[in-house]
């Protein structure tokens, strides 16, 4: 119990993940949206982190590496299309964006 | 040319169509009927060159499509497909010819040209794939005549006639790229040729399998009961023309194709699901013509009567014997003529009166006599009339049956009772008494141009019933070759005594009355 | 010589299309004169056959061409004349002749002249087919062909109502009985690999009985239909409906009597199953007395004279049936002489009285046509079997066959309708042209026919005279190839009693027929006399109720049937189980389409709910995977 | 102390890297070109895009010779994976892209393509298929996904109207969710084999035979999720439809077959090696999703009134038909796959270009949108040419002979039966049955319907320009006398699949 | 020791600031929940000896994305209260519970860790940086690239859409509409 391993982190990221799974379910403010998704990969780095380092390798840490620019770019397109939606619509709830069905 | 009149036949038509869109709507009739009647011309001399003394292909083409998977355009014609062929020619050109004013005549006939392609394509192909192209595709252009042409429910009919055939015929692939894959294990190359597929001896119980699946292909496109519901819409809704191509050919498609795959390729599975297929046909006979009976749509009727002589069709070919098939590819045609001619007669008086109600004539013969014969000639035909066309091709099919099965046959006899029943009162509602409805009062009788389609139809009827040897010697020549086939090929010893070898001692393959009884 | 087989043959055909040249056209005399004369040539070239065949005993047989061939399956057009078939070309073309020159007359005014004497000519034809082809599928075509032109006769009038059911009817119950005819030739075919009758009757020699049996009965139900026995008799009245020259020529003298031929022909299947023989004898015994009956109180002259040949023709199937053969077919002649010759009357009679039938409305005709009156009466004494006339030597000599093939029932019964015939023919006889001229009361002018018309009947007059004459010689004749036996009782004593006894019998029946109809009272029944109301009367004025039964039982049903199979089971069923199908899917989308809620949310959902599904799967698969050592253990502890 | 490492420029081996760097390039090029001087007609936009591709084919061609030579390429630290595969997805791409491109050039005005920045994305998009099919790293596959997704999301946006943001916001969001379970899942495979190299991940995790099948299957779990999600298998298909109606008609048909063959390349290198190694859990949820998603697409689709989305659902049932070579992983199947997916794009291609020239600007007031069925109603009569080629991609698609998509069909329901998948090759052909009412039902309106009293049939061929014909045309002949080309096609498909060890 | 406390204790934290981030109906206080979350995640990386990587988790997601995120959150205005329409919260709760147990019940157990050769071993003595780009610029210099030309697109995209130029749409605009502004913008240009 006392000694960290690896599961500890695995199960900890998974504990994030999941709440990062509610907060993309749950969220109908895209804005708070997009913030669960940051939650989602947030958790996936620390596993890599984690198995970086026991694996004493570091392949894991440039996956983070490159996930983390990845969330980066994605906000920047999110906030776009926030933006020009919420230039049209002057709001940013996804319940107002549902002119497509069936 | 001689050597690739196979493929002049089915692409002239084509050509021909693409070529029509160009010429001008008034003169496209004249034009239809030029290129009908030159591709029946065609026809005819691939009937006088061909060689009635020889059981196998001739005329054949071959050319690569696919060949590292076994798919080449290979064409060829035998006795069996010969003279469907030419039926289909003669009846485009006589539907053509007859073509009454309908709206924006000129697609019609490029669609009808289109449709000739397919059709004589089917017959010729004796490559799987390539009869699959042509058999599918010969639903656009019928989908299209009945869509747009067609009566008021013409589009639930269009719809329906097409994807019941394409859903079966879906099934009817994956059967043929079994066959190709069994052939490929056999010999180690993929190959769709028939005839390499003739050489293939099967286990019995893959040939069950395949036999099913390439059942349901064929069974909805004759169409078998209970598959036929489709073609009472059909018929009913479709135009004049519609109708005639669709008995007179299209059906045929089916019952040709049993003969082509399923006999020879499945011998025993054939002879296993001989009554059962038998029973389905004797249900089709004489259930449907009692529904016939029942009919107050004069083409409806006969729609239903031409399910019911297909039944007779689908009997003598599961007879397994030489009469019995021999009588049945006959009787395509004869039906061929028969029904197409009946539908023709209906188009007749649909066009002067616009309705098919029998309720709504009567007493027909006094005011329209020449109708009223050539409707009598005809109906007599279809009721099996012999000296007329029908009766030896039912004569033979039945007979071939009998060998197989008495109790069955003597139930498909019925067919001469119920078909009397159906067709006579139908002639009596039509025709006799006096004229009640004062629009019938003076209806002009055939005019020329329904007389020319129409009068060669007597002509062939009775010739063929009175001399069908022309015919019948070509396809006996094929059709024992095929049963030849069959009886080297089958494996199971109830198969070998149901079919029987091609010699002339009859004796061997007799049953006795006392096993029937 | 095939020369004149083939004018035999062919000469009614070529009238008959000569005819239907001019089918569209008004009438014209031509249209009938040209068919006669054919069928004329015709007749001289059957006549020369005859003789040919009488004298050197030889029998043609040619093959014009092939018809079908495949398989093994052979069929030519082929023809035979001996001395059965010349016997039946002689009678056919004979009555055939007289009856076209007499049509010429009785259809003068009709506007359908053209097509009548197409139609006729064309049956004479179609019944040379039958009676000269030499396979029973040549048989067959021309069985067909007079059943055709049978229906085409009798609904010669289409705007009658009565005569196109009539007709149909005639078609549709012949049907039935070619039935079994062909089911009979199939076996034939199967069984001896041939449809030729001398091929085939070689082969019948050495087979098994039963199968013999089977086709014995198959053939003689195609038989039974033709010869309108019981139970598929009652188109025979009924085709009644067709002009008067159709009833004397296919109704009475050819085509009922193909059945009769059929047996004759086939005399070697025959007489090899003597049961099937007899079951054939008892059945013509019971239609013939049980025709013979319903004649009795009929009140339509021609349907009388229908019912006399229904009972005749059980006479000529008893003999039929009990080998006499030769017996069979010399009734055969007979009766179609006379039975022509009444019908030709009946026809003169209904021309007088513009086409009444109810001999009760007439009455004292005689003054008027006195020629008529001859025929009929001297054609009904024939009937009767008077001695010297035909009916006599043909129509005993069956008695005594029954007699002395020791079937005394059959005798018995065929004795007592020898009674009810001749009373039946004389009722009519004398109500017709004997006692008050009723026909007054109704206002009705009769004359006779056209002098030509009688003069057309007479041969059939002095046949019907002297045919008996023949006997030997006809014998001599078809004895090459029927059977020949001698029928005679040959303790004389007895054979006087029952001749005389016979004739004593028949002349009692008739005076008292006579008696009974010529007396002054006679009023048109309305329906209200003791005796109409009587059952039995009731009985047999329906016609024991058989066709009510039909219609109730066997019509009414088929009918609804139909009507069932395609409302409830075609549209109900199998149609609406395909696009229930198709409905099924299309049901789906629609219920299914609000997945899709276009709702981003939902959409995120549906992702994390999917994975989540797909997890589950993986834990169970991979706890499963992980423990399925434990697991096996415990299936194991259970047993499993 | 870290040794320097000194690299030899044959090791890297850069001819692996030139068709992807060729886009990205040419995109720079054309900012550039924007940035010296602006305001410039689209047209020279196309043009440069056109000629860029070009090169980047010629380029690609001269990657598959040296493959023909020398076999599978790995270059630049055995990052990049040059394969028969690569090749042929990259072929796909870059044709697709072709054909794509000169859509642009409509007759009206829409708004992306008023900025070079379109064709600078789209080229960008195209750098980063091309990097995901081309390497087995899951990193790489990551970044070169993203990429593409992120152009592309921008690329519907750019459209310009309510709907197509919206279609863009959900297909971002989506994708999101997507990325994070990507990353989740390829996080779980290197917990498990140390690697993120799929050929390498097999080789640990065949060597350590498959202890851990648990974590397998999770990975195997979150991978599935998020290429289903790119694939649009069912459930995880919610967005297609939106997205393709939301976005322009051309639009659609080029998302309908590029993205999707990069991320069947993907699926394949991914989850064969599962299959082969016995996985069957996978194989038995594999089957599920191909056959769920090819019939309830098609049932969906059965019910739309509006032909994109009618198309959008019936691309998602091809590509579930596609998927179905991934379960089946025989050569004969593999190479089915991109055979079926060249035919497809034609024909998909084509018909979608065809909604796109009948593209109004303002619907008509019995319309309810953009291509409802009804604005097709009795076409034959007012544009027959257009109707007739526009019914020829309906038979196509609905895999009626001889034309181009019968014999995708045809060879995949083969290789089915082939790979012992009888079952499975009957659902196919019933599901081409049922997708044949759809299919039908548009011919119905075009051939057997009347039109719309009052509605100028013109409008069905407005937006057309001679370029967006020959496009068409192009697809049309393409479509038509595919049989002449099948073999040669299924020849050359079959090698580079073969060769490349699938 | 000192390793177990700090990892319960940022794992705690984490969870609070995540689980915050995600039911909170005030956007601000997710913003700074998030940032603060993702700090003490970098504190893992710390732990984990991945320096560099902490290091760039700091930098970039609490100084760039938030920086970002706030830029829109006072766009948005959306500092006030957010009215979400909560559904069926059951269902999300089900299946996020449920993909929870499910995830730990597989990592309750130890990952079988054998025949794992470490292809990038961490080298002793290096600094992690070092280490890092290394192995950044040689194995993973193509993805670095490309990692620049997404950013480049994604720096491209949120201009573009972002851009005044998407105000007025083309694709709605009539076709002379669209020619007279043309011919106006002409006009500008030329007085100005």
């Amino acid at each position: 119990m006392m000694e960290i391993g690896l599961n500890h982190y695995l199960v900890l990221s998974t504990i994030l993940f999941s709440i990062g799974l509610v907060g993309v379910m749950r969220r109908k403010n895209l804005l708070m949206l997009f913030f669960a998704t940051e939650i989602l990969l947030n958790s996936v780095n620390i596993s890599f982190a984690a198995i970086s380092h026991y694996y004493g390798d570091l392949t894991g840490q440039m996956f983070a590496f490159f996930v983390i620019a990845i969330a980066a770019s994605e906000v920047a397109v999110g906030l776009g299309l926030l933006i020009v939606w919420h230039k049209k619509h002057n709001n940013i709830d996804l319940d107002n964006m549902s002119t497509m069905r069936g | 040319m001689i050597d690739h009149i196979l493929s002049i036949l089915i692409f002239f038509p084509a050509l021909a169509a693409a070529l029509g869109f160009v010429v001008n709507k008034d003169s496209m009739r004249a034009y239809g009927v030029a290129v009908a009647t030159i591709e029946f011309v065609f026809a005819l001399w691939l009937w006088l060159a061909f060689d009635s003394t020889v059981s196998g292909m001739q005329f054949m083409e071959q050319i690569a499509l696919v060949p590292t998977f076994g798919i080449n355009y290979t064409v060829g014609v035998d006795g069996i497909s010969l003279f469907i062929i030419i039926l289909a020619a003669f009846f485009t050109m006589i539907g053509i010819a007859s073509l009454t004013d309908t709206k924006d005549v000129k697609n019609m006939i490029i669609t009808l040209l289109f449709l000739q392609m397919t059709m004589v394509g089917v017959f010729v192909a004796l490559d799987a794939m390539v009869f699959y192209v042509f058999w599918e595709l010969s639903l656009v252009p019928m989908l299209y005549i009945i869509g747009a042409w067609g009566g008021p429910l013409r589009i639930y009919a269009s719809v329906k006639f097409f994807l019941y055939t394409f859903a079966g015929s879906l099934v009817m692939l994956v059967g043929m790229l079994f066959m190709a894959y069994f052939y490929y294990q056999a010999t180690g190359q993929w190959s769709f040729a028939i005839l390499d597929w003739y050489r293939l001896i099967l286990p019995e119980s893959f040939q069950l399998w395949l036999f099913a699946a390439f059942f349901i292909g064929f069974a909805i496109k004759v169409p078998m009961f209970p598959f036929h519901t489709w073609l009472p819409y059909a018929h009913g809704q479709a135009p004049t023309i519609g109708s005639v191509i669709l008995a007179a050919i299209l059906l045929k498609m089916g019952t040709y194709a049993f003969i082509r795959f399923s006999l020879p390729l499945f011998p025993d599975a054939s002879v296993f699901f001989m009554y059962p297929i038998a029973v389905l046909a004797i249900i089709m006979i004489i259930y449907t013509a009692m529904v016939a009976y029942a009919q107050k749509d004069i083409k409806q009727l006969v729609a239903y009567s031409s399910v019911s002589h297909m039944g007779v069709i689908i009997l003598g070919t599961f007879a397994l014997n030489v009469e019995g098939i021999s009588g049945s590819i006959f009787l395509m045609i004869a039906h061929g003529v028969v029904s197409g001619a009946l539908f023709l007669l209906v188009g007749v008086i649909y066009d002067r009166r616009h309705t098919k109600l029998m309720s709504e004539f009567g007493g027909l013969a006094n005011v329209m006599p020449r109708y009223a014969t050539i409707f009598g000639v005809m109906m007599m035909a279809s009721v099996g009339m012999p000296l007329t066309i029908n009766f030896v091709g039912e004569f033979l099919s039945l007979i071939g049956f009998y060998q197989q099965s008495h109790i069955l046959t003597l139930l498909a006899g019925v067919a001469i009772i119920v078909g009397a029943i159906y067709m006579l009162a139908a002639y009596k509602k039509m025709f006799f008494g006096e004229v009640t409805k004062e629009e019938n009062k003076n209806l002009p009788d055939v005019n020329r141009r329904e007389l020319i389609a129409l009068v060669p139809l007597v002509a062939v009827t009775i010739w063929l019933g009175v001399y069908p040897k022309p015919i019948l010697e070509p396809i006996n020549t094929s059709v024992e070759s095929i049963v030849e086939l069959m009886h080297e090929k089958s494996i199971t010893e109830e198969a070998k005594s149901r079919i029987p070898t091609v010699s002339k001692d009859i004796r061997i393959s007799r049953t006795s009355v006392k096993e029937a009884h | 010589m095939e020369l004149f087989l083939y004018t035999a043959l062919f000469s009614p055909l070529v009238g008959s299309l000569f005819a239907a040249l001019f089918g569209a056209s008004p009438r014209t005399k031509i249209a009938g004169i040209v068919p006669s004369i054919l069928l004329g040539v015709s007749l001289i070239s059957s006549s020369v056959l005859l003789v040919l065949v009488l004298t050197t005993g030889h029998t043609l047989h040619v093959e014009m061409m092939t018809w079908m061939a495949t398989g093994d399956l052979y069929i030519p057009f082929g023809f035979v004349v001996d001395q059965v078939s010349v016997t039946m070309m002689m009678v056919v073309t004979l009555v055939s002749t007289v009856v076209h020159v007499y049509a010429i007359g009785y259809m003068d005014h009709d506007k359908g002249f053209n097509r009548f004497f197409s139609y006729l000519s064309a049956f004479v034809f179609s019944m040379m087919v039958l009676v000269m082809s030499d396979n029973f599928a040549g048989l067959f075509i021309g069985w067909e062909g007079v059943g055709l032109c049978s229906w085409l006769l009798i609904g010669f009038w289409y705007q009658k109502e009565s005569a196109t059911w009539a007709a149909n009817e005639a078609f549709i119950m012949n049907r039935i009985a070619d039935l079994g005819m062909l089911i009979g030739i199939f076996l034939v075919y199967w069984n001896t690999g041939t449809l030729q009758y001398d091929g085939a009757f070689a082969a019948f020699a050495n087979m098994d009985t039963d199968t013999l049996t089977w086709i014995g009965i198959f053939l003689f139900i195609g038989a039974m239909g033709k010869s309108a026995q019981f139970p598929l008799h009652t188109w025979l009245a009924d085709a009644m409906e067709g002009p008067t020259p159709v009833s004397a020529l296919i109704h009475a003298a050819t085509m009922v009597t193909a059945g009769v031929y059929l047996v004759v022909r086939s005399n070697e299947l025959y007489s090899l199953i003597p049961h099937v023989g007899l079951f054939i004898a008892s059945l013509g015994a019971f239609v013939a007395i049980f025709a013979a009956s319903m004649a009795l109180v009929n009140r339509d002259i021609k349907r009388v004279i229908a019912y006399s040949t229904l009972s005749q023709l059980g006479y000529m199937f008893v003999a039929a049936g009990l080998g006499a053969y030769w017996v069979a077919l010399f009734h055969l002649m007979a009766h179609a002489f006379f039975k022509a010759l009444l019908f030709l009357g009946a026809g003169n009679v209904m021309h007088a009285m513009d086409s009444e039938l109810d001999p009760f409305k007439m009455g004292g005709l005689g003054k008027k046509m006195k020629g008529t009156m001859i025929m009929m009466t001297l054609a009904s004494v024939a009937l009767a079997g008077i001695y010297p006339l035909a009916g006599f030597f043909s129509k005993d000599l069956i008695l005594e066959v029954g007699f002395v093939e020791n079937h005394y029932i059959i005798y018995t019964v065929l004795l007592f309708t020898a009674g009810l015939t001749a009373f039946y023919s004389f009722r009519i006889v004398a109500l017709i042209f004997h006692g008050e001229e009723r026909y007054k009361l109704f206002g009705f002018h009769p004359h006779e026919a056209y002098k030509f018309m009688l003069v057309a009947m007479s041969p059939l007059l002095v046949l019907a005279v002297i045919a008996g004459s023949f006997k030997m010689t006809y014998f001599e004749m078809v004895t090459y190839i029927l059977p020949a036996t001698e029928y005679h009782v040959h303790n004389h004593t007895i054979y006087w009693i029952m001749t005389i006894g016979t004739q004593l019998f028949v002349i009692l029946s008739i005076f008292y027929a006579y008696k009974k109809y010529i007396s002054r009272d006679i009023k048109v029944p309305d329906g209200t006399s003791a005796m109409e109301n009587s059952f039995k009367y009731k009985l047999l004025i329906n016609q024991y109720y058989i066709p009510y039964f039909y219609e109730e039982y066997l019509v009414k049903p088929y009918r609804e049937l139909s009507t069932l199979f395609w409302t409830k089971v075609d549209q109900k069923i199998v149609d609406a189980s395909v696009d229930g199908i198709a409905n099924i899917f299309y049901q789906t989308g629609e219920n299914t389409r609000a997945m899709q809620s276009g709702n981003l949310s939902t959409m995120l959902k549906w992702m994390v709910a999917g994975t989540v599904a797909l997890l589950s799967l993986a834990v169970v698969f991979g706890l499963a995977a992980r423990y399925s050592v434990e697991i096996k253990l415990f299936l194991s502890g259970l047993g499993v | 102390m870290l040794s320097p490492v000194n690299v030899s420029m044959e090791s890297l081996n850069l001819i692996t890297l030139a068709p992807m760097l060729i886009p990205i390039v040419g995109a720079l090029l054309i900012l550039v070109v924007d940035l010296f001087k602006r305001g410039q007609d689209k047209s020279l936009y196309v043009m440069l895009s056109l000629l860029i591709l070009v090169v980047d084919f010629a380029s690609l061609l001269e990657s598959a010779g040296i493959f023909e030579k020398s076999g599978t390429m790995m270059g630049v630290f055995d990052v990049m994976l040059i394969d028969g595969l690569a090749i042929l997805s990259q072929f796909i791409i870059v044709c697709a892209s072709l054909l794509f491109i000169p859509l642009a050039l409509t007759h009206k005005r829409f708004h992306e393509f008023s900025y070079p920045e379109f064709f600078a994305l789209f080229l960008f998009m195209i750098a980063g298929f091309q990097f995901m099919v081309a390497t087995d790293n899951l990193i790489l596959i990551f970044i070169g996904l993203e990429t593409a997704s992120l152009a592309l999301y921008t690329l519907i946006a750019m459209h310009n109207r309510d709907k197509s943001f919206e279609a863009a916001v959900k297909y971002f969001t989506m994708g999101a969710l997507a990325a994070g379970f990507f990353s989740f899942g390829s996080m779980i495979f290197y917990a498990l084999t140390g690697s993120v190299e799929i050929n390498q991940i097999a080789t640990v995790l065949s060597a350590n035979g498959y202890a851990d099948i648990g974590f397998v299957l999770v990975g195997v779990v979150f991978l599935l999720a998020s290429f289903g999600f790119k694939l649009s298998m069912v459930p995880f298909h919610t967005w297609t439809p939106d997205v393709y109606e939301g976005s322009s008609a051309a639009l659609a048909g080029y998302m309908s077959i590029v993205p999707k063959i990069a991320a069947f390349v993907v699926a394949m290198r991914l989850f064969e090696f599962l299959i082969h190694s016995g996985v069957a859990w996978l194989e038995v949820i594999l089957y599920i999703g191909v056959v769920m998603t090819m019939t309830m697409a098609n049932i969906w689709a059965l019910v739309q009134t509006d032909v994109k989305r009618m198309l959008a659902y019936s691309s998602i049932s091809h590509a579930g038909f596609v998927m179905a070579a991934i379960l089946i992983g025989t050569t004969q199947s593999n190479s089915a796959l991109f055979f079926y997916w060249i035919l497809f794009s034609f024909t998909n291609l084509g018909s979608f270009s065809m909604l796109w020239i009948s593209r109004q600007k303002n619907l008509p007031a019995h319309q309810q949108s953009d291509h409802s069925y009804n604005k097709f109603a009795g076409m034959i009569k007012t544009s027959p040419v257009a109707a007739s080629i526009m019914a020829l991609f309906m038979l196509s698609l609905a895999g009626l002979p001889p034309f181009a998509l019968f014999w995708g069909k045809m060879y995949m329901i083969s290789s089915a039966v082939t790979g012992g998948y009888t079952v499975l090759a009957l659902i196919m052909a019933l599901n081409s049955a049922i997708a044949g009412y759809y299919y039908l039902k548009l011919i119905v309106y075009m051939f057997m319907k009347e039109p719309v009293v009052g509605f100028d049939g013109e409008i069905l061929v407005a937006n057309a320009t001679l370029p967006l014909k020959t496009i068409i045309g192009f697809a049309a002949i393409g479509t038509i006398f595919a049989f002449l080309a099948v073999n040669q096609l299924l020849e050359f498909v079959t090698v580079l699949v073969y060769n490349s060890g699938y | 020791m000192f390793e177990a406390v700090a990892f319960y204790l940022f794992a705690f934290l984490t969870i609070a600031m995540f689980y915050i981030t995600v039911t909170t109906s005030q956007a601000l206080y997710a913003l700074t929940a998030l940032a603060a979350g993702m700090i003490f995640i970098s504190a893992f990386f710390f732990i984990l000896g991945a320096d560099f990587l902490g290091a760039i988790q700091i930098v970039v997601y609490s100084g760039a994305v938030m920086a970002l995120y706030s830029f829109g959150m006072m766009f948005f205005d959306t500092t006030r209260e957010v009215k979400e329409r909560q559904g069926n919260s059951a269902v999300v709760l089900g299946l996020s519970i449920i993909s929870a147990i499910l995830v730990v019940v597989i990592f309750a157990t130890p990952i079988i860790s054998d025949n794992i050769t470490a292809l990038y071993p961490v080298t002793e003595g290096a600094g992690n940086t070092q280490e890092v780009g290394m192995v950044l610029f040689t194995k993973y210099l193509v993805p670095f690239e490309l990692a620049a030309v997404m950013l480049l697109v994604a720096m491209v995209a949120g201009i573009v859409l972002a851009g005044k130029k998407m105000d007025l749409s083309l694709t709605l605009m009539k076709e002379h509409e669209i020619r007279m502004m043309r011919e106006e913008d002409k006009n500008k240009k030329v007085l100005s």
